[in-house]
């Protein structure tokens, strides 16, 4: 490794901040080590005794060799090269990055969770049963739904469990159905899901309104739909009004209907998929639930099914027999299992401990505040930005930047890359798919006035800087820690590894 | 509400904006007889003393690892973490953040996860790996439906030796593909060659194996895979515990084409089975098959290096139902934990760590054997884990073991019938000595 | 609080990273809470029958009004506007900036230690008082003193410790002596603990080899003298060679030596203050041995002692009786209390754990490897800077910034500050007093020969930097969160406190 | 070694560049009869595992308050503490920094350090508070020289309920300076308005108290500073738990003129006595005397708010022998808990918590009085301590409360053998009711 290079004036510098910091592999030096483990305390025994050479690997692999200081300095730095919850505003659109609490990672990460082994026989583990028993009670409660499974790692395994247990139900049923429907707005996982579960898609337009058509809807269903996956309130941030009708529609001809909860914080409290007529929904418990997202996961899809759904239920489920806690493969109509052991628990605890914390009352007061801080910041955003419904909406909104691509060639990805300028993460764009150049904005109740405020001004301002300085913003980001990077040469000519030299 | 700062002014102010006189007039929207009119029916909210005590007691009501000597493994493993893992893989500017969409604002993760797509490749030695799946499991039942997918072929096989919750979620996750799962039994603990030669046919897309096998056995990946490879099936390797690898013989030499395995071993808590890693690496000509997100390396616009998330046109939000796979949300920060993990362990602590496992697997294994009544179940060279037959039932066995601060082996009785004597132990590097001798101890008494 | 100012264009904008950050009193709003207590579950009494009104506060302290979030994002963005040894390379001199390692973390911070009350029973204390016990032992065996006192929070604070244990030696012996020496290159906690032991304080100068002017020394060593305190390797960074000779003159007269044993890390394992004939000296294990510096403290100064000194130790000390510890307050001739309590024991659980960590070939190797980095980085900066004292250094060597001040008008303090322009911290400037312009490096033991490298190149482009570019390195920082602050207005007109408006 | 990252080649190139053979030539500069020829005599090193596994046993061999209810104060405090305190002041951006000495890069640090002193001018009621001390006795040790200083006599007056360490730290600090400490006896619990006016002189610089006392009773802080005021002598009163200024009145209010204090209930570790936090708080006229460093506001070239240390000509290391002080090294870290800790509980946190500890004191109070042979041992008003007068030893009742799970108050007699029956019992916010009802239910059984 040679020297950063140096700034020789200031002004014709690099920015200390825009050094490129090494690859980890690049750090170091040949025998250096960062590690310390015992020598062996057993006998000596020569290692061919134990395995022979031919199945033990001939080159070291060539990880890092790094001192401890090597590596806390790397990931320091890389970790000062981020952008999280705790640093600033995350407004991503359909994400609900709301704060994650401190004491939620002081519950997870007791020794009597986090290093419980999965295989501990359930005496020693009934902590660890009862909160999971705990929460899917509070779950099934929140949600209307009879029964939950906590194995699904994310959403879109929550999904797909959905759906499997859908086609196990049918199967069961004895009637074989192959489409699944799934509204223009949904998210790329509901169709994707569908598909890997072996079902044909189908897509169902919405309206002007961006409530499903509903007149579409029922042209396409039939007896060959095992579900409608839907999304309430949707994904443009709206609740879908007609849900009462949808729900007789999907029932009428046998159909289940999947509710996709990634926007329950809009609704916590206020209203319940179970009493909406959803069949099968799921929870991201990463999203409503205040687990971190950790950069891209884990997460946990906890999934739950009105009471003629249950036999279908991945195993094991946690049962509660008089005191005690126990875990029951005892489900003959099981789709089987969806991971190894029972969900991303870690995550579990964090969920519960944030239920707790809240109670019911205070999950209400989430979504009334979420919904109020989503309809305040549409509200003044309006006028800036064209807003293709308008009317109130739940936690989120879509604003489409239409105005400025067509006025001055400024694109929602340039007025987004600009907003990192601002020390802001910038909203969802260009979904929902339905909406051109879209701007997506989920404050989160967990944000103050002070901070939609700033937010707001400074759309404001990248809107008058659109018109004003299109160049400038069609450059963005400039104070970030490097400039705007190649994606098409990325995928063009794929670099997804580093290689040892020689 | 300390999580909601909206204090009752505030709100009445953003209402006058709004235009509407209360919070109930934004939920209009919402069919009336399906709006709750009374709170939820959940436990009363608890202040945090409260519920910190709350959670401390339920945390006490299980007995962990630290408490116990751990000879449990069976697909979670109970080995070392060094203090940077924790420090700096969950500091908050980690821990908090979404998936890097905007990479310009999100270099330091996705550098983080390019290190460790190279360190999979590095210790698998196969050409890419991707940014993480769920778990070990079901990254498998992933492969699998890749190795149809790029073999356009409708059979997959599966070892017997494979873990059976691996086999149990590529059944369900196949389930309602057009995909036809078979099993290729074991013999004496390691998958049947002749059996697979048998098995194996024009339609096979794939053979599943694992390696340390959950038996703990060695396989003989060289031969099985020239064995698919001869038909125009592929080999999938699964790895249920990648320390393994740092004196194993990685599956990119022996010719795996997908390898899959359970990342939690590289520094992942227990955590009574998840959050864990899953991990899928492949040979470069697969890359535009493989599920899941990559992160690649770039330049910006003046040409300083730069990373950022691609060939983006494998996943469903760009291609939908033509995805590769439905995952969106993964295991990032698992991955950054076995990162972090491998950097600070490097090249020489890997091997470190891997050697003793070996070499005190090996001294449990000799010591259990030469317990009158006991027995090693199968020939074949081990790694950290080994099959006892027992001459007492295995749970009766591990009941007494706890008595004496011991956590035993997984009996094999709910997965194998057939083996309702077997016990399988693990033994990590974190166990001593000492802790041997007291297990093999015991066993005098129980026979 | 408004909107933080949004840069209007990127040239014109203020860098996002120069924004400053509101005082945690101006975040939040009237009303607003982060924390979370329980309603009192004890029988209501009305607070007039508890405490009468005219014991209780009339008005509020006008703490902050904020969310949990509101706290989280302010400090963690004050923590990023920090420089830390998990960040980059601190070479201050005399500050022994070595990595802290994580493991000492882990063990401080176990309940079973950072959750004892001082006043818990022995016998529910064993295992600390053990740790105290040990680590007192191993602390003699490295100095080579007989007992060891770890009531000092810091090094001043052990100074002081051990001038009043030296004042109550000669008291004991009924001898009154009014004087302590100090060399001039002595830090400035020195002749200030004399001061405030109640001595006059007599200065040595240096000779032209950077140890103490022996003859000097000689003319002022009187029977009037209590002690002599000393830095070895000194505050230059240089053995001082006479040592045997500085130890028999000082006894000559019946005083004490005294070791200011900052720089221990120099002669870990090396040579033991003990043999080399002082009779008391002080440790900085927040030095030496890498208990973190939080920002200027906690520390922990441990005090050695020869045996003689033993008696006068502050009470309680630690003592085993048969397999128990027990604190002991037999000490007659004790100088009392230096602080409530035992000492910063969380910071010698910490030390403890490194030295266990070490072992005593392991120390001898840290002493070894401190040497060798900053000879090697001396001999590479030599050219590029004046050297005062040009003799292999230890753990530590002293640069002149006079060449570049004389020839160019650039100061010691702009080259400082334009080192951090370059993404390290600043060596120690002006200390020591007797040389001009000083510039003192430290590098550590735990530094790569990569990060030295790339110091000294940045220490050499500076050097340039001061010849082709002077105003620019006299403007000095440009790449910090703050350009130049003006020390001067803050000494003149203090604002030492945030008050509340109206 | 993980700590050293220089390897053999890399110390070859170095000892190269330097022109010296090897290490040993580095060290000629000491006299060989005093270099060590042999190892430090030392308990061998020990790897991670093994030593994390033996930092754990010694942990374990303390009983500590999560495994105790805790009745034990007198100067420590078992406060809650919210996890937002740990998680922000124990990043370690913050931890493993050093003095901000240069303060262009040290924004963060000197920021929270000038918030930290505004907080503890608003809790006091004082002007200026510094940087910190190293706890509330040496602080309260280095206000005596201070007042001593200021109004340039030379006699000290002790409250007898002063804490009996701060008042032997007291007494140490000042032993060699001239200055001539007295007690002042307390009567009945509270210092002596009498004694105090009898024993004030012309060459009175302060007489110190503590408000609540050792005892926990409420001082007439009012009364006393006008008794000393009149006679030109300063008050300093010390604080053992900040936490009662919540709702107490603050001593700047009435009439303190140096306030000190222990910042160790603001959310710092009980940790065995320390690290804990030396406060000390004045009068704007005072400011030029204080001790220690100071944070102030100022601002860069550019007109940006900024901050520094300041009034650095009172500090030793400009001044030398002549300084206010010799402190140096402070307790930054613990500085920084307590603000995060006060930011936290913020304007109706500190109160809540006050007025927590004060109503299950006194429920506690009046359920020990109520057992039969139990009596308060002083009448005046207290917040979360009181004395109790026992008919059997204190000792013996702590012996007892331990087999029920409860650390019991401090038996007073090592401090004052006349109050050899006197038990001093401490109830903050996190004791329960039914931890209450728990040890009075004991002392039932103790009489
Ligand atoms: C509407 C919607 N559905 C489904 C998902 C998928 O959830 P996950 O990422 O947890 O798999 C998301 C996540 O972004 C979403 O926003
Ligand atoms: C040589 C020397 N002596 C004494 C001290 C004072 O030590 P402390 O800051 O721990 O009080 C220092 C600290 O910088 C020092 O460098």
């Amino acid at each position: 490794m040679s020297a950063p290079k140096p700034p020789v004036t200031a002004a014709r510098a690099p920015a200390l901040r825009k050094r490129p910091v090494p690859v980890i592999f690049e750090r170091g030096s040949a025998g250096r080590v960062g590690y310390s483990l015992p020598a062996s305390d057993v006998p000596d025994v020569p290692l061919d005794a134990i395995i022979p050479a031919v199945h033990r690997r001939a080159r070291a692999a060539a990880l890092p060799e790094v001192s401890e200081l090597d590596v806390v300095r790397h990931y320091t730095a890389l970790s000062h090269r981020n952008f999280s919850i705790d640093e600033g505003f995350y407004p991503l659109g359909s994400c609900t990055m709301k704060y994650n609490p401190k004491i939620n990672e002081d519950a997870a990460r007791q020794s009597g969770f986090a290093r419980l082994h999965p295989y501990t026989p359930e005496d020693l583990a009934q902590g660890a049963l009862q909160l999971l028993w705990e929460l899917e009670r509070d779950l099934a409660e929140i949600t209307g739904m009879d029964r939950v499974t906590f194995q699904p790692a994310a959403g879109a395994h929550g999904e797909l469990t959905a759906l499997l247990m859908i086609s196990r139900y049918f199967e069961d049923k004895a009637e074989r159905r192959t489409t699944v429907i799934v509204p223009d707005s949904a998210h790329g996982t509901n169709p994707a899901s569908a598909a890997h579960a072996g079902y044909n898609v189908v897509e169902v337009k919405s309206d002007s309104r961006g409530n499903i058509d509903l007149a579409a809807l029922r042209t396409v269903l039939t007896r060959d739909v095992a579900a409608l996956m839907f999304t309430n309130p949707n994904t443009l941030g709206l609740f879908e009004e007609q849900i009462l009708d949808v729900a007789r529609a999907v029932h009428s001809v046998g159909a289940q209907l999947y509710l996709d909860g990634a926007n329950f914080n809009a609704i916590l409290g206020i209203t319940r998929p179970g009493d909406q007529g959803f069949d099968v929904m799921h929870l991201n418990l990463h999203k409503t639930f205040t687990t971190p997202h950790g950069g891209g996961g884990p997460g946990a899809g906890a999934v739950g099914v009105r009471a003629h759904l249950a036999p279908f239920l991945p195993v094991p489920t946690v049962e509660r027999v008089g005191q005690r806690f126990t875990l029951s493969n005892d489900r003959p109509k099981t789709i089987g299992k969806m991971r190894a052991f029972y969900g991303n628990f870690g995550n579990l605890v964090r969920a519960y401990t944030y239920i707790r914390t809240m109670g019911g009352a205070g999950l209400r007061a989430v979504a009334e505040t979420a919904v109020l801080h989503a309809n305040y910041m549409m509200r003044r955003l309006r006028e800036h930005f064209d807003l293709p419904y308008d009317r109130v909406c739940k936690h989120e909104f879509v604003l489409s930047g239409r105005r400025q691509r067509d006025r001055y060639h400024v694109t929602t990805r340039d007025m987004a890359k600009r907003i990192l300028d601002y020390g802001f993460h910038a909203p969802t764009i260009y979904f929902p798919l339905i909406v051109e150049e879209a701007i997506m904005i989920e404050p989160t109740e967990t944000e103050s006035l002070q901070t939609l405020d700033a937010f707001i001004e400074a759309m404001i301002a990248i809107a008058r800087e659109a018109e004003t300085d299109p160049d400038m913003v069609r450059a963005a980001p400039h104070e970030m820690v490097v400039t705007r990077l190649d994606e098409v040469t990325a995928a063009r000519r794929p670099d997804l590894r580093w290689r040892p030299k020689g | 509400m300390k999580y909601i700062p909206t204090t009752p002014p505030e709100r009445d102010r953003m209402l006058r904006t709004i235009g509407v006189r209360n919070v109930e007039d934004l939920f209009r929207d919402i069919p009336e007889e399906v709006r709750l009119t009374r709170d939820l029916d959940l436990p009363a909210a608890m202040a945090d003393p409260d519920l910190l005590a709350h959670m401390r007691r339920l945390a006490e009501r299980n007995t962990d690892c630290d408490r116990l000597a751990c000879f449990l493994g069976a697909g979670a493993y109970d080995h070392f973490t060094p203090s940077t893992v924790p420090h700096l893989a969950l500091k908050p500017e980690f821990l908090t953040a979404y998936t890097p969409y905007q990479a310009e604002m999100m270099q330091g993760e996705l550098q983080a996860i390019y290190e460790y797509q190279s360190m999979m490749c590095e210790l698998t030695a196969m050409d890419v790996a991707n940014a993480s799946m769920y778990d070990g499991a079901s990254a498998t039942g992933e492969a699998a439906s890749m190795a149809a997918d790029l073999t356009k072929r409708g059979e997959v096989l599966l070892s017997t030796a494979l873990h059976p919750e691996y086999r149990q979620v590529l059944r369900t996750f196949t389930s309602h593909l057009p995909i036809t799962v078979r099993d290729v039994p074991a013999v004496d603990g390691v998958t049947s060659l002749a059996a697979a030669r048998a098995a194996v046919t024009d339609d096979t897309a794939a053979l599943v194996i694992q390696s340390p096998n959950f038996f703990g056995c060695i396989e003989d990946g060289e031969a099985l895979a020239r064995t698919v490879h001869d038909r125009g099936a592929l080999l999938i390797v699964a790895i249920s515990d990648p320390v393994s690898l740092g004196l194993l013989r990685p599956p990119g030499e022996y010719g795996a084409d997908i390898v899959t395995g359970e990342g939690q071993p590289l520094g992942n808590a227990l955590n009574f089975g998840g959050p864990y890693l899953g991990i899928i690496a492949t040979r470069d000509a697969s890359v535009r098959r493989l599920p899941g997100r990559l992160v690649g390396r770039t330049v910006d616009t003046e040409g300083r290096p730069g990373y950022v998330l691609t060939l983006q046109t494998r996943e469903q939000h760009i291609r939908r139902a033509r995805a590769t796979s439905n995952i969106c949300t993964n295991e990032a920060l698992n991955a950054l934990i076995a990162a972090v993990h491998l950097a600070t362990l490097g090249r020489q602590g890997i091997q470190h760590m891997a050697d003793l496992c070996a070499r005190k697997a090996h001294y449990a294994r000799s010591a259990i054997a030469s317990v009158p009544g006991y027995r090693i179940a199968f020939p074949s060279p081990t790694f950290n884990e080994f099959v006892v037959r027992c001459p007492v039932p295995p749970v009766e066995i591990n009941r007494r073991l706890l008595e004496h601060g011991i956590l035993g082996g997984l009996p094999l009785d709910q997965f194998y019938p057939e083996l309702a004597d077997c016990w399988l132990v693990c033994v990590t590097e974190r166990r001593t000595r000492e802790e041997i001798d007291r297990l093999a101890g015991q066993l005098e008494a129980l026979r």
